[in-house]
């Protein structure tokens, strides 16, 4: 059996406040990734997803339980791993095009090859134009393209998106999506992928996981059967899309009590 | 700098096997700390001593370790020419004490006015460059002129040491504040004392407390320098005595008194930076660190 | 050649004048060597600049000398510039109708320069002759002129011993007047019962053994230098200095040499006597110098200055 | 501080009629912040001259204006006791810029060794701070016995005053730097050194220079410590000089040199930091202000 | 005849960069919001929605044009407006329940009387128990809704809000939908929400402004005329919703050409 290219096994992260509150972020949560798999995961807001995705890049260890990524323990970053933030982390000392090529840079590409490399992705993110802005002169949404740029010219072997197309328009989401897809199966990248939006997480997604509210654990996953390659806007006027959402959303709606 | 403020943010306490294991990680970083601390005085104190035993460093200049424990041992027990030494220390302590918290305050002030108006930052901060670059020692003897030889003379000195310091980074703090939370408080109806006061201040923060630990040696330093130009007690009149007569061992057992005071200083000062930036993320612990 | 440097204690005091003006008639130049005059207000400073190299020779009090020895380390005087210390007890307007002598200074407040310097034995001195105990008054460091000024009209001290230009200053203005003037060899041997030689330039003896052509070439010019002093008139000299030295006043300054032009040597000899005063100032009250033999012919030197030409 | 950096955010130079308001209204500004300017010296130096005119004032300790205009006209014109104005300036100059580029970088280099690496800014932190206290003038003479008489020792005395400020700086800012910066410069596949030079220190770099703004003048008062200590040239030896003679304009011309020194330095920084951090917004213009 | 809310009469607004590159933001910019209207504006990322609310609040006056609210010009902050940030603006020194009563306490109310009133607001944004959590505690979405709750309280007669619900999940943005309804029927307040969800848009808005891409201008409006109070979950499956949908999609379709 190949080994999957994340396996979180029976994790636990608690955070101590100064205070000595104690929250539980993750309870007992296991989760495995194959290669090649396309991962999306749902959950309300506050129930670990983020916290989730940290500790697979080695940023933020458990408190409990094993993270491993093809087959090792993780101690460190791994340099396999790219993960775009949920909040903003360009570097505001560098403009759009440095923003991109840093990543081949600091992996030793050529500094003008580089460029070239991230020449390219900023018309792909359709930033083109914007080479040589700062960040502060950006839009939320220009920004939030640089950071997809930032992590994909890397090509990583495992993607981590934390709501990564929540800050654009519908066009350029759909653009993203499928540039996103692209690398995925071009190079048989593992992703997982967290959203808030349920019908983005069926188009996307080989299987959904559902989270539970805070203390999250999986409550439910869901096999998404929908042929590839997907033609996501068409995909979500099937049937088969119709209830699969209708699921999911229900399970969610338990998940949230005000 | 705050040595213990950041913990490790992977395991705190609590009730796991592997919470304990870095309860005693903690643990053991803070033994391998004091003994590497302990090691290095050991080794430079030890080089030292060993170095004037060899004649390699003079000791009528550099005194030896050895000589400046028996100094320090006759001040405590006998007391110095002026008095018992701790009587010195308080008064030096008090001339620092007083100069540090006026010219903390003044710096805070100056820094956050300026850092507030435009046109005032514009016309002055100029002259607060000029200021700064007169000669403390010059300052010293017109303080005298202006203060007298009493213990106003000393504080000023002390104040002028530590205004600069903290003016500069009070000021850079409030124009690095946040123009988002800026706005934001505007949004919500702050007034612009009110941004001052729980905007800028807050932001600033970090920037003044930086400032601050520097600037308590430098009040230290000003409280003897005044002293150097004129007093009947102090640490500074220790250290110009034993100079004047060669006493190389007073010149350095006085340097550990003041020494001691600066770490004291520096551990009350960190206990207050916890205290105020509580509300901060703990330091990012590094892979490879 | 080597550089040679010379610490000055305050290169523009008139009690070292001899030092710039040396430099300023050109004799140090004739000598061909590099002489290096450098201004340090503070004597300890200067003596302990000396004894760790980084100088060869010291302008400054000769007391030093002896109290060196004491502490173990050879130096003489090689070139002996005054034979008083060309310093003054000053008393305040204030006090000057109570205090008329030495033996007044009970319960008093006096200005010295340093506790450890000069100003501060002297006084001790001249206390204990009148039969007042150390412990009967109080000594103030206050460092020399504004400060020691300052001290005088803010009332901190009621008496003080200071140098020019401080007494000219308080003395012209009539905040304080004379009480004990040690700046003519006459007042002084009355005051302390010999001369005091003071201004020298003193060097580490083993230096000087090791270079005795330079020291004799030093010895001449500063032997020549005197002898200008003697044979020209205050105004003359005062010429002849760097116009800062007396940028405030000059009539002030050339009064002040005037009255104690008289204090130098004529030939840069130890007068015989003033070893023994010193020696007997500092056996008094210089805890380092109490108890330890001095062997007085090893701080001086007359060598350089007699064959100087 | 940068005065000049913070341009209006509404209007800039562009082609509409409000634009031309708007640099219209800067230009204003400029003018106004330059009459205060002048104004304030003028005021100032005026009621100076009255006070002494007055006899409020001492001019044998406090001077007046104008002897000091006129000891700076003398120097500039016949020079000082110890040469002509600018060789002693030069002589000054060398030692505050060799003394604020050595402890600058020093600061900086160690500030950030000691941000980036927890162990050793635990043992060796304790040790700055102590260094920290020792009074710079006792440092003096340390450093004439250690580096001789010449430049060597005031430069060191120079690289004693900046080193401490910068440090403590260059260390804050390390650890201030945003942690999700980090931690994307990690992921994005930089190594620690990567990491450090360019993600923390360009994250420090506004503290670096403000630290930097602060401790040029403290070179200077360094460097002048120094040639107090023993000198042959310098703006130093001028003041000790001028002190010794009762020359007190001599003494305040002195320290006018050095504030034209000090406000060129200043404006050589201001212009680097605009250039370094050329990629900040403009400073945020609060209504109001 | 009534002086409208917010009057943008013609704005321009433009951005220089210190290297003197000139950005168009918005091009002849003008909009109409009446007093208790509320008004949806999409448009591409980067097209000037953030810049237009940031003329509206005064934080970022026009390069030419007017800007008035009630009438008035806009020469400072009014405090009669409420902005939610695109970006996290919430104080990171001060815990939960103090960010939220910071609002009153500006405008002068009785210490404690905000924090009762706050506390009430942590619990319609759902946040019980994590009043004395500082925002680094917080996830992004709970974050988001602390910076809800402080702009809600101060109850503004005008609200502007940036993206406001597009880190939260479906759920809660549900539950926040209807706490803004609420607040805005209510209290009669007008409202300008940016969104890049077009459902989310008509849902909610009397009028939905389609921004053209940057420099952006007004490309078309759209009357919603929908029912109030509208159960936002139904209304999404009548006709009318799905028809001015696909318009609306398709006007943006055009304005975006990576
Ligand atoms: N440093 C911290 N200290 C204390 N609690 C924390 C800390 N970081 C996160 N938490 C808590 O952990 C829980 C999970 O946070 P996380 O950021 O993983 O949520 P999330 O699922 O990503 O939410 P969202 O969808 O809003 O981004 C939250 O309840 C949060 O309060
Ligand atoms: N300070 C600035 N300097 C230069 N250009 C700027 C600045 N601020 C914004 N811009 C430019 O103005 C345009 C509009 O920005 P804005 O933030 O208003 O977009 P937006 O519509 O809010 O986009 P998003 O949906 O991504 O938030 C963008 O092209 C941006 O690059
Ligand atoms: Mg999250
Ligand atoms: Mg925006």
């Amino acid at each position: 059996m190949k080994t999957p290219a994340i396996d979180l096994n029976n994790v636990s992260r608690k955070f101590v406040s100064p205070q000595g509150k104690v929250t539980l972020a993750l309870r007992e949560f296991s989760l495995t990734v194959n290669e090649g798999e396309f991962c999306a995961i749902v959950g309300p807001t506050g129930c670990g997803k983020s916290t989730t995705l940290g500790m697979i890049t080695g940023l933020n260890p458990p408190s409990s339980g094993s993270v491993r990524v093809f087959g090792q323990p993780v101690t460190g970053i791994d340099p396999n791993i790219g993960f775009v933030f949920q909040a903003d982390a360009v570097f505001p000392w560098k403009n759009v095009i440095d923003n991109i090529a840093i990543g081949p840079i600091y992996r030793g590409m050529d500094k003008s090859a580089a460029k070239d490399k991230a020449a390219d992705w900023v018309r792909r993110v359709g930033l083109a134009g914007f080479e040589h802005h700062y960040p502060h002169q950006l839009s939320g949404g220009m920004r939030k393209r640089v950071a997809l740029a930032q992590t994909f010219i890397n090509e990583p072997r495992i993607l981590l998106m934390d709501e990564p197309f929540s800050a654009l328009d519908v066009q350029t989401r759909a653009l993203m999506q499928d540039e996103l897809l692209g690398l995925w199966s071009e190079r048989k990248a593992s992703v997982v992928f967290v959203t808030h939006d349920i019908e983005e997480a069926i188009a996307l997604a080989d299987r959904v996981v559902v989270l539970s509210k805070g203390p999250g654990s999986v409550k439910s996953t869901y096999d998404i059967p929908l042929a590839r390659p997907r033609d996501v806007a068409e995909a979500r006027y099937t049937q088969q899309f119709i209830d699969l959402s209708k699921q999911i959303w229900s399970d969610l709606k338990d998940e949230v009590q005000v | 700098m705050h040595a213990m403020t950041s913990a490790d943010s992977a395991g705190l306490p609590g009730d796991g096997g592997e919470e304990r294991a870095a309860v005693a990680r903690a643990v053991n970083h803070r033994r391998m700390v004091l003994f590497l601390r302990v090691a290095l005085a050991v080794v430079t104190l030890g080089a030292w001593e060993w170095a004037v035993e060899r004649q390699w460093l003079d000791p009528f200049f550099f005194s030896r370790p050895s000589a400046i424990y028996e100094q320090l041992l006759t001040w405590l027990s006998e007391g110095t020419a002026q008095g018992p030494l701790w009587k010195e220390l308080l008064v030096t302590m008090e001339e620092t004490v007083l100069g540090f918290l006026i010219g903390g305050v003044l710096g805070i002030v100056f820094g956050i006015a300026l850092g507030r108006n435009k046109l005032m930052s514009d016309v002055l901060s100029i002259y607060i460059k000029v200021a700064n670059a007169i000669p403390r020692v010059v300052l010293g003897s017109i303080f005298i002129i202006m203060f007298g030889l009493g213990m106003g003379s000393k504080v000023a000195l002390a104040v002028v040491m530590v205004f600069f310091v903290v003016f500069g980074n009070a000021f850079q703090g409030v124009r690095e504040a946040d123009r988002n939370l800026i706005a934001n408080a505007y949004i919500l109806g702050a007034s612009k004392r009110q941004v001052t006061f729980t905007v800028v201040f807050p932001s600033a923060l970090s920037w003044i407390l930086a400032s601050l630990h520097v600037s308590f040696g430098f009040a230290l330093v000003g409280a003897v320098v005044g002293e150097f130009l004129g007093a009947r007690h102090g640490i500074g009149l220790l250290i110009a005595t034993a100079q004047g007569t060669f006493n190389a061992a007073g010149v350095f057992a006085a340097m550990i008194v003041l020494a001691v005071v600066a770490l004291a200083a520096e551990y009350l000062l960190t206990a207050l930076e916890n205290r105020l930036l509580k509300w901060r993320p703990v330091q990012f612990v590094e892979q490879g660190s | 050649s080597d550089k040679i440097t010379i610490m000055v204690g305050g290169i523009e005091k008139q009690i070292y004048l001899p030092a710039k003006l040396a430099e300023q008639l050109g004799y140090l130049k004739e000598t061909g060597l590099d002489i290096e005059l450098l201004s340090e207000p503070a004597g300890v400073n200067a003596e302990t600049e000396m004894l760790s190299g980084a100088a060869q020779g010291v302008i400054g009090f000769y007391d030093h000398t002896i109290d060196l020895q004491a502490r173990g380390k050879s130096v003489q005087s090689v070139v002996q510039f005054s034979q008083a210390p060309g310093e003054v007890i000053l008393v305040s307007k204030a006090a000057a109708g109570s205090v008329k002598s030495p033996a007044d200074f009970k319960g008093r407040t006096l200005g010295v320069t340093g506790l450890g310097s000069s100003t501060n034995f002297l006084t001790l001195y001249l206390a204990a002759k009148s039969g007042i105990k150390s412990t009967e008054f109080t000594t103030l460091p206050v460092g020399a002129g504004s400060t020691f000024i300052a001290a005088m009209s803010q009332g901190k001290i009621e008496a003080g011993m200071t140098t020019e230009p401080t007494i000219s200053r308080l003395v012209h203005t009539g905040a304080a007047s004379i009480l004990v003037d040690l700046r003519s060899p006459k007042e002084t041997e009355k005051a302390l019962g010999g001369t005091y030689p003071a201004a020298c330039l003193y060097m580490e003896s083993a230096w000087v053994n090791a270079h005795k052509p330079q020291v004799q070439k030093l010895a001449n010019a500063f032997v020549k230098t005197l002898r200008y002093i003697r044979t020209h008139s205050a105004k003359e000299i005062a010429d002849k200095m760097p116009a800062d030295y007396y940028a405030s006043d000059k009539q002030m300054y050339i009064a002040a040499l005037e009255s104690s032009k008289a204090m130098f040597t004529d030939d840069g000899v130890m007068p015989a006597n003033g070893p023994a005063t010193v020696l007997g100032v500092l056996n008094a009250f210089d805890k380092s110098v109490q108890g330890k033999s001095v062997n007085l012919a090893n701080t001086y030197t007359t060598e350089f200055v007699k064959a100087a030409k």
